[in-house]
């Protein structure tokens, strides 16, 4: 027995996205964004997208290009504070903002990559998001239900694949990328290294391959992967 | 272990397809691993949290850390990974498993699973059964074609409790490859040596041959 | 700024553990099975407790030695045909057991540590174990309420940890005690190593120290650690 | 920073005890991790996934992977670990956050905070606050006494979207330390040349005074 090879081109790894697709991105700020593969959606082009991301990354990096490019139409996330066109999109209608409790977006994604219907929890219970939510009570205890969140395909940033995609991350650039790599039927990495099998120590694999299903090694990294500004 | 026994877990073994992730489930089905080939692409899954399950190894060249669901002493192949229960299982019920391989106490002619519990004989818990039931892509059974007093498996209905419903694609028995068919119990391959005959008198519902020439294995 | 020394004796790890309590126990049978912490249990004896294990391990190992001294009240578990004993106990009405499937027994647990109400499933939901549990609709799908489960204390094996409670486990003892770790406001590690500050890499830390209370550093292993019978 | 802000950052710093697992929110809050000596024994936690947060770093030696919650450089110290975003507010909703220190908009007398939304001006999202709000064990507030515009920010009922109701136990200014008591805002310490009434002035709620001296910081 030996493992599949899932390494493929940015082009094929991309490929066939269609309009209207659920698309999750990891990253929080720039750490762990997968700025290589949303350039490739930007070029690509499906219209019509709904994207799950932390936040809306800074003008000019990330997601804004997607969101420049007029193809979000959906956007769920939990802070955008830091790029002034999703805020100017949102307040002009032209997209559809939902805001979550960062650690309440976490558990609605790993709850769909876990084959969960949802979490309870009593979180936000006060407060304008757990508006027309559905509650449940446990001993007496009121609990919100928070839907499961799956995405059509999941865009990853890890810093080592190897070729079957086990995939590790570095420092904060973990965040999001190891739930939502659980999180979609179609699960696309790029990494900064990829390397043969048997080189990632079985014991430190973050995301275990068999949640992945395209590796993708990045060439030399772009500007936005260096950038933090602020 | 019988030839007969053998020729169905190499039958079996042979219903997974390149690139798949598979789950083998405890007794017969862990036996499959011995009929894949060293360059066969797959990817074996363990639930007690471990993806790339490579040869069983014997207890002096054992790591005391390393076992799978069943206990057994197991290796790993370059490209395993480690993880803890709940990713197992997520793994499991999202969808990532392409199909396992169960033992069955009885299968019903809709799909119907039932192998955990015997009430008031063997109650030990179902341990990760009902989700691999529910939750592969595919669930294949290995069993013997009626218990030890010869009483028929697969059977109208289940009278024990079940694992999951509407759950079994197919069938591997020393007898015959039975698949699920949305009329019932369809014949599909018969072991050299048995005929479809035999097979229907030890099949307690009712058995659909197919058009034409049956495979052996 | 420096992190806190959690490391202390066998003995002050487990005292005060009174009657009655809950107390979560890692492992899938030997691996990860903390069978020293679990010993101490026994010698310090605290009656009726509710124990959170996978399984019961087998006889004369670790959870057995509790079933064993009559310490046990209740057992929630996911499969127990390793020990007669405790199918023996079972059986005779002396302990009560609560059956889970498997991964679902792990999910209750994570949902406990993640400070949830529980989770949503439609897991076992033809099956005899969703006899009397709550039901929950979504987009007309019907799911079953899971309710999270917490412990006074949990016993947790690990192959390192470093003097703040962090801590990382090998192979296949990983499985439950990373979930434990976090479902008890007091988590007890067992570890085969003690290492300094600095010495577990922080990408590669398996359990994050905050969720840890007690480190104890194991002697020479017992025959128990090394030993699978079957 | 003002003279009477870098006293009121120093106060809060006072306020974490030995041991503690802390999460300083974004602006003032951060700053308090600079009065905090360097064999102090505290673990910092930021929400996108980090426990044991060093010293902040120049942009010439920051590490373009390692950053804080409010994006700024941050470094670690010996024993860190790094987590996923789950893993992190785990630990925020499980009670493993012994303190928090957050900014806020305003605070109600019986604790409610709000610090997230300004209809119609200011509607970033909520990011991480409303768990560590609701969540950590106990809530501390470093604000200004009042808004640019002189308005009182502790008011007997917040007017804008709640982060959490009931949460902050107390809340640190450039002119007192104020705990929200079971019967209100009540002055705990006075910064150096400020009085009492000058407090009140600036406190849109009834402030109780305690019996005797008020100590300064």
């Amino acid at each position: 027995m030996r493992l599949p090879d899932k390494t493929t081109t940015l082009e094929e790894a991309v490929a066939g996205i269609g309009d209207g697709a659920v698309v999750m991105v990891g990253g929080f700020g720039v750490p762990g964004t997968p700025f290589t593969l949303i350039r490739e959606l930007v070029r690509q082009g499906p219209k019509n997208l709904t994207v799950i991301k932390n936040d809306a990354n800074e003008t000019g990096m990330g997601v804004d290009h997607l969101l420049a490019s007029g193809q979000v139409a959906r956007l769920i996330t939990t802070h955008i504070g830091l790029n002034p066109r999703a805020i100017e999109l949102m307040n002009a209608g032209k997209i559809e903002v939902e805001f979550n409790p960062q650690g309440i977006l976490a558990e609605r994604i790993r709850a769909g990559g876990a084959g969960l219907g949802g979490i309870l929890t009593d979180i936000a219970e006060d407060t304008e998001l757990a508006r027309g939510k559905q509650r449940v009570e446990i001993d007496a205890k009121r609990f919100l239900v928070e839907t499961a969140l799956r995405a059509d395909v999941a865009l990853i940033h890890a810093d080592r694949a190897d070729t079957f995609g086990n995939l590790d991350y570095v420092a904060t650039a973990r965040n999001f990328n190891p739930l939502m790599a659980m999180a979609a039927p179609r699960v696309i990495a790029e990494a900064e290294r990829v390397l043969a099998l048997g080189e990632l120590p079985p014991d430190d694999v973050h995301t275990p391959g068999p949640f992945v299903d395209h590796v993708v090694e990045l060439g030399a990294l772009t500007e936005e992967y260096a950038v933090v500004r602020r | 272990m019988s030839d007969a026994r053998t020729r169905m877990v190499a039958r079996a073994a042979r219903e997974i397809e390149p690139g798949m992730v598979v789950n083998l489930g405890i007794g017969l089905p862990t036996k499959v691993i011995n009929h894949l080939a060293s360059d066969f692409p797959v990817c074996l899954h363990t639930e007690n949290g471990l993806s790339g399950i490579g040869p069983t190894l014997p207890p002096d060249r054992a790591d005391r850390n390393l076992i799978d669901a069943g206990g057994a002493y197991v290796s790993t192949v370059p490209g395993s990974a480690f993880f803890d229960s709940a990713t197992s299982f997520a793994l499991v019920r999202s969808g990532r498993l392409d199909l396992t391989m169960l033992g069955a106490f009885e299968v019903s002619q809709t799909g119907d699973l039932a192998n955990w519990k015997i009430p008031g004989k063997f109650s030990p818990g179902a341990g990760g059964g009902i989700e691999l039931a529910q939750k592969a892509r595919r669930v294949a059974v290995l069993t013997t074609q009626t218990d030890r007093a010869g009483n028929p498996k697969l059977k109208a209905a289940c009278d024990l409790p079940i694992t999951a419903r509407a759950c079994v694609a197919r069938v591997f028995t020393e007898m015959a490859v039975i698949d699920i068919a949305p009329a019932g119990f369809s014949l599909v391959e018969l072991a050299e040596g048995v005929s479809a005959g035999e097979v229907a008198e030890a099949t307690g519902a009712p058995l659909i041959l197919p058009d034409g020439d049956i495979p052996t294995f």
